[in-house]
């Protein structure tokens, strides 16, 4: 009982890492119809910037704040050049130009950041257990599991609840409409693309205390969040939380179950899923024709 | 032009079978072979915007077969052909029918996860495959005709061999792309909906596309065995399958030829410029990146690009 | 035994109805005019009829057939092939090769790798007389998305005949042309043979007045009136719906 | 010591100002010109921080020897294989083929030093496997002129089992490793060396390679609460498996054990601290051996960190080849005669002495257990609580 309770709870602690590893990229797509493949850069190089941040003595709850807006501005630049021409461009010449910079950020990153495995100094407060039921649960994955809660909520107040969310759906959906009410669309994106590379490396910060943080993570990371935003169907809010909850307890349950073929089942749950739901599991708003 | 950068390779392919080093004939024999497999993908990303992640599976799922038939069967050139470019149909004919359903991201992430299906066999079935150790030890290639039998497993006659090989592919996959089908998979790929108001099964028409490409990059696959003496689960990951589509950007997507030129530009640079930085990765990238904003009309328009010898 | 029957088809989209239960029939070699204001459902009726969408409710009968189920593609291998409203011709492809792509799936040809010369001959043959009969002859090798509106226009229709339909569905075909290129669109399906059935929706009233036998008019997704024109312009109820929105 | 950009990878560590001889035809040998050693490592790729710290360990012994080796000048070539063997092998034919090496070194993947095994035994070149650890290559692989101054996997799991037995508990355990080659190797060995001893394990739990989130395995640990632990994971795995064994509060627990990769004193331990205290490990290698004392002390002078088994690996492979190079005059191309030198005499090395097992080239080596105790930084230190001397791979008849 207290044993599926546990494996119950790692589940769901996996499938928020799952969850904020896509959030970010599921925000572009949804919003800008725009795949970021430098997303897995952005979530390694919050994660090297926390562990920076926590060696360096400084208060450590401003690492993720830290990570959130060092990614952020690396993300405003990426803006600016090369992402704001493609835009409006079809997937292709999007996968082709962002996969070719993740090569570069990663081999940048292993430059500035070595080569060797990096893990964060914790402070002694996110490292204790609570028991349940007499088994273990660590602290830090409370901590992970809530903070996600609290991100999802606010992201998706800020994207379908208010006046801003909609100016950037407008945006979207008919660019010289927003123009000529006098809105720039140009900023509206470059917040947006902000947000959504902050975003990665709030969870790459978010992260680094249960994966630390390697060269070659940040394509491990791409993958999952890859997965996880099309399971849920391209860029829906609802569907990536969807898809990172489904992948996350199947991940997991297969290594309760039967480990030696986990990455085979994780991977045909993912395309039996895609064939019978071809657009996700949960149709997007916008889809490119 | 393009038909003088062939009359071209013709002279400079005879010269090294006559004058190359044991090392160059293969360096330039893994080139070729490779080389037809990345063409075959710009049949599906060049003609069809197809862009498969799962392309090595199909390349590599056949070099295992042929390497098995070869270990326990000692098979000989000739079958071991027939059964790479069986394999590797047939598992372009499982990929299409799960991912032909759907485009763009949908389908890069299907190939991706059938792709991946397949090397987690390679890596897991350990008695067959090696598991991560690959399979080593592989016999030497012959070609038993009637009775008769000629050893091909010196680096000329492998050099031969693919160059015959990419030669026969690069006119098949021409003449492919000149017939009713090749020219109605370029109207799907400009405009899928008034296609099947053709009257086109759009879906018909990738899936016998893949299949297409799968045959090529099998034939390929059966081949690479005898070149490297050896296979392992790298061949089918999906990194493999990136791997080839930078090959494809760096020599002009949509061209077939420009797939040989990238293959080899990657290859000579991996292969040559890592002796002397740590960086070359980040050459690569830079490169590619620069060709992708750049050269824009690349992904869009066949033909866009000549390279100039 | 009608060529096209449609029976009772709805359609909504969320809280919209845009079909509430349409009811019509179609002759072989028949012209027959749809007209309705803006929103009116004829292009969703377009979408339903040839497959790209699925109805609520109702039958679409094709040729005696049922269509239920059948895909686009299918649908136009019958012989029920439509135009877009928003041109679509394959612009990377030269102009022939636009209407042989059509020509040659109609011979049986369309997926042909190997010995398909005698298919791609006659499909050529089909095409060049096609270009011919509209006056495109010159323009056989360029490219489609080079050519200009108008004859973009033109090839879309073109390309359709190509595929020698029994019935045609055009949407629009004449928005954007001048009256005389209009009218010349227009009489070439006239000239082309076999004469498929057509079912035009267009905004110039006249030229579906002068063209069409029958009319019938949609109006916020029913069928307010189906009948010969002067019968149909004299429709108290169709006046209303025309005029209505301008009182 | 990264080399600037654009600057030839192969330094040329022997005498300053030779000049690059011309390198085609065949390897003349005059006293005066360069010995070529190639270094296959990895560069790129998963392993890169291994390789990185193996081409320092090869270039500290180089330094140390003054850049000479048996009277001649020493040319290092440095080549990536990205950790694939495809890449391997075209690097190792480029090497042999191109730059005419004397002597070929290195290789961290199981699957390159496999991959490159006919290639070097067909153009008879001596090469040395400084970290590769797969059994085969002391058995149905094994190549007359292929050496391996380093470990199998089997030196490993059994010295392992042993230890376990006798000092931990005789049943109660489980084993959970990664599951690819070198995890079943390894678990393997040590439960059928555990189980002629007379023990018994208990449930054996694999993960996938790479694996982020160990937690259904930890959680069944904590459910089961077994008497030891043996696990196989190496770099970030490892990592990730200490620290999350950690955050469950299962270290203080359950006793673990593993070869020596689980607890690399330079690839692990500095990024899982605290998480790798109280482990113990078989391993050929530690920082706190009597032997390794000034190469320790040397390296960390060089890159200001302890040496771990890559880097040390490096180093050692360096020694074995200038002891062969030694006792043949730095005249390696009588390669029968260089292979009886390096088989005859045991040769001292700062991981202990080292002998060839003439049947087939492994080395038979001193096998060191270490726990992980607090050393004098605060920060986790193998150190050596016994030694299993001289153990012998079964070889091709095992």
């Amino acid at each position: 009982m207290g044993f599926y309770l546990i494996q119950t709870l790692n589940a769901v602690a996996f499938s928020v890492l799952l969850m904020l590893c896509g959030l970010g990229l599921s925000l572009v797509l949804s919003l800008m119809n725009f795949v970021n493949l430098t997303h897995g850069a952005s979530y390694l190089f919050g994660s090297y910037v926390a562990v920076v941040w926590l060696g360096s003595g400084a208060p450590w709850w401003l690492a993720v704040p830290a990570a959130f807006l060092a990614a952020a501005l690396a993300g405003l630049l990426l803006d600016r050049f090369p992402f704001a021409r493609f835009y409006g461009r079809n997937h292709l010449a999007q996968v082709l130009l962002t996969y070719g910079l993740s090569v570069m950020f990663a081999d940048l990153m292993r430059l500035g950041f070595g080569a060797e495995i990096r893990s964060p100094a914790l402070p002694d407060l996110l490292r204790g257990v609570v028991f349940v039921l007499g088994m273990p649960f660590p602290i830090y994955r409370l901590v992970l599991i809530l903070a996600g809660g609290v991100l999802a909520l606010v992201l998706w107040y800020l994207f379908d609840r208010t006046i801003w969310g909609a100016v950037v759906r407008a945006s979207v959906a008919d660019r010289r409409m927003v123009e000529t009410l006098g809105l720039d669309t140009s900023r509206v994106f470059a917040v947006v693309m902000a947000i959504a590379a902050g975003l990665g490396g709030l969870s790459g910060a978010l992260g680094v205390g249960m994966l630390s943080a390697y060269p070659g993570l940040d394509e491990e990371i791409l993958l999952h969040a890859l997965f996880v935003v099309v399971l849920g169907g391209l860029g829906t809010f609802r569907g990536t939380v969807a898809g990172a909850f489904i992948l996350g307890f199947a991940m997991t349950f297969a290594r309760v179950w039967l480990p030696e073929f986990a990455g085979f089942l994780t991977l045909l749950a993912i395309a039996l899923l895609l064939v019978l739901r071809p657009d996700g599991l949960v149709a997007p708003r916008l889809r490119q024709v | 032009m393009r038909a003088h950068a062939w009359l071209l390779c013709l002279p400079l392919a005879g010269l090294l079978a006559l004058f190359g080093g044991d090392y160059h004939l293969r360096f330039a024999a893994e080139i070729l072979i490779t080389g037809t497999a990345v063409m075959s993908l710009d049949i599906l990303v060049g003609q069809g915007r197809l862009v498969s992640l799962g392309h090595a599976a199909l390349f590599g799922g056949a070099a295992y077969v042929s390497a098995l038939l070869a270990i326990h069967a000692g098979a000989g050139l000739m079958p071991v052909l027939l059964a790479g470019i069986a394999t590797g149909m047939l598992l372009a004919l499982v990929m299409g029918l799960v991912a032909t359903r759907s485009v763009d991201l949908f389908f890069l992430i299907l190939t991706l996860v059938v792709g991946q299906m397949v090397y987690e066999l390679a890596f897991h079935w350990r008695t067959v495959t090696g598991g991560a150790d690959g399979l080593r030890g592989i016999p030497a290639l012959a070609l038993h005709l009637g009775g008769a039998s000629w050893p091909m497993s010196g680096a000329r006659s492998l050099f031969l061999l693919a160059a015959g090989l990419a030669l026969l592919a690069y006119l098949l996959a021409r003449s492919f792309l000149a017939a009713p089908i090749g020219r109605a998979l370029v109207a799907s790929r400009e405009q899928p909906v008034r296609l099947a108001a053709l009257g086109y099964e759009v879906r018909r028409l990738r899936l016998l596309a893949m299949v297409f490409a799968g045959g090529i990059a099998g034939a390929a696959g059966a081949l690479y065995p005898f070149v490297n003496l050896y296979v392992g689960p790298n061949l089918v990951h999906w990194s493999m399958s990136a791997t080839m589509i930078v090959m494809l950007v760096l020599g002009g997507v949509g061209t077939l030829h420009g797939a040989f030129v990238g293959t080899g530009l990657y290859l000579l640079v991996q292969t040559y410029l890592s002796s002397f930085t740590d960086r070359w990765q980040l050459l690569i990238g830079l490169l590619f990146v620069l060709i992708v904003i750049f050269l824009p009309d690349g992904i869009v328009r066949p033909g866009w690009r000549r390279r100039q010898a | 035994m009608n060529l096209l029957a449609l029976r009772g088809i709805r359609r909504s989209f969320g809280a919209l109805e845009v079909l509430r239960g349409i009811d019509l029939d179609m002759a072989e070699g028949e012209m027959l005019g749809l007209i309705g204001p803006n929103g009116a459902g004829k292009t969703t009726l377009f979408n339903l009829v040839s497959g790209f969408l699925p109805a609520d409710a109702g039958s679409v009968a094709f040729a005696g057939r049922d269509l239920q189920g059948l895909s686009p593609a299918a649908r136009a291998r019958m012989g029920l092939v439509r135009s877009f409203q928003k041109s679509l011709v394959f612009p990377g492809l030269p102009v022939v090769e636009n209407l042989a792509l059509a020509a040659r799936l109609r011979l049986g040809g369309g997926y042909r790798w190997w010995r398909g010369r005698a298919v791609a001959e006659e499909a050529a043959a089909r095409a060049t007389e096609l270009l011919d009969l509209a006056g495109l002859a010159g323009k056989a090798d360029t490219l489609a998305g080079a050519l200009p509106h108008g004859l973009q226009r033109v090839l879309d229709v073109l390309v359709a005949l190509a595929q020698r339909p029994r019935l045609l569905l055009l949407d629009e075909p004449t928005a954007g042309l001048a009256t005389d290129e209009a009218q010349r669109l227009l009489g070439l399906l006239r000239t082309v043979q076999p004469a498929p059935a057509v079912l035009l929706v267009a905004h110039d009233l006249d030229l579906v007045f002068g063209f069409c036998q029958r009319l019938a008019v949609l109006d916020l997704g029913r069928l307010i009136a189906v009948g010969p024109p002067d019968s149909v312009r004299a429709d108290p109820e169709v006046q209303r719906a025309y005029l209505g929105g301008l009182a | 010591m990264r080399p600037n950009l654009l600057t030839r990878r192969g330094v040329l560590l022997g005498t300053a100002g030779v000049a690059l001889a011309a390198h085609c035809g065949a390897p003349a040998v005059a006293r005066s010109e360069p010995l070529r050693i190639g270094l296959l490592t990895s560069l790129s790729g998963p392993f890169t921080s291994l390789g990185e710290s193996m081409r320092a360990g090869l270039e500290l012994l180089i330094a140390d020897a003054g850049g000479q080796m048996g009277g001649r000048p020493v040319e290092l070539l440095v080549e990536d294989d990205g950790g694939k063997p495809e890449e391997g092998l075209r690097k190792v034919r480029k090497l042999i083929a191109q730059d005419g090496i004397d002597v070929l070194g290195g290789v961290i993947s199981a699957g390159v030093a496999l991959a490159i095994r006919d290639v070097v035994t067909e153009a008879g070149l001596p090469t040395f496997i400084s970290n590769a650890s797969a059994n085969a290559l002391a058995r149905e692989a094994a190549s007359p002129l292929v050496f391996r101054p380093t470990k199998t996997s089997w030196m490993l799991g059994h010295t392992g089992a042993l230890w376990t037995f006798q000092n931990i508990a005789k049943d109660g355990g489980l084993t959970v490793g990664a599951d690819y080659a070198a995890g079943r190797e390894y678990i393997g060995d040590f439960v059928q060396t555990f189980q002629e001893q007379g023990g018994s394990v208990g449930t054996q739990l694999w993960t996938p390679l790479g694996t982020t989130d160990f937690s259904p395995i930890l959680t069944t640990i904590a459910a089961e609460q077994p008497s030891f632990v043996y696990a196989f994971f190496a770099g970030a795995d490892a990592v990730r498996f200490l620290q999350q064994m950690q955050e469950y509060q299962l270290q203080d627990l359950v006793k673990l054990i593993g070869p020596g990769a689980l607890f690399d004193q330079e690839d692990v331990v500095p990024a899982a601290g605290s998480a790798a205290l109280g482990g113990i490990n078989t391993f050929q290698q530690s920082p706190t051996a009597p032997a390794a004392h000034g190469f320790v002390e040397a390296y960390r002078a060089a890159r200001g960190r302890l040496p771990g088994e890559a880097s040390t690996a490096g180093y050692v492979t360096g020694q074995v080849i200038r002891a062969g190079l030694e006792a043949v005059a730095g005249d390696p191309s009588d390669r029968e005669r260089f292979r009886q030198a390096l088989l005859e005499q045991p040769i001292e090395t700062v991981i202990g002495p080292m002998r060839f097992d003439p049947r087939n080239n492994q080395a038979v080596l001193d096998i060191y257990v270490n726990e992980l105790v607090a050393g004098p930084d605060g920060q986790p230190l193998n150190t050596v609580v016994h030694t299993y001397a001289g153990v012998q791979d079964p070889g091709p008849a095992g």
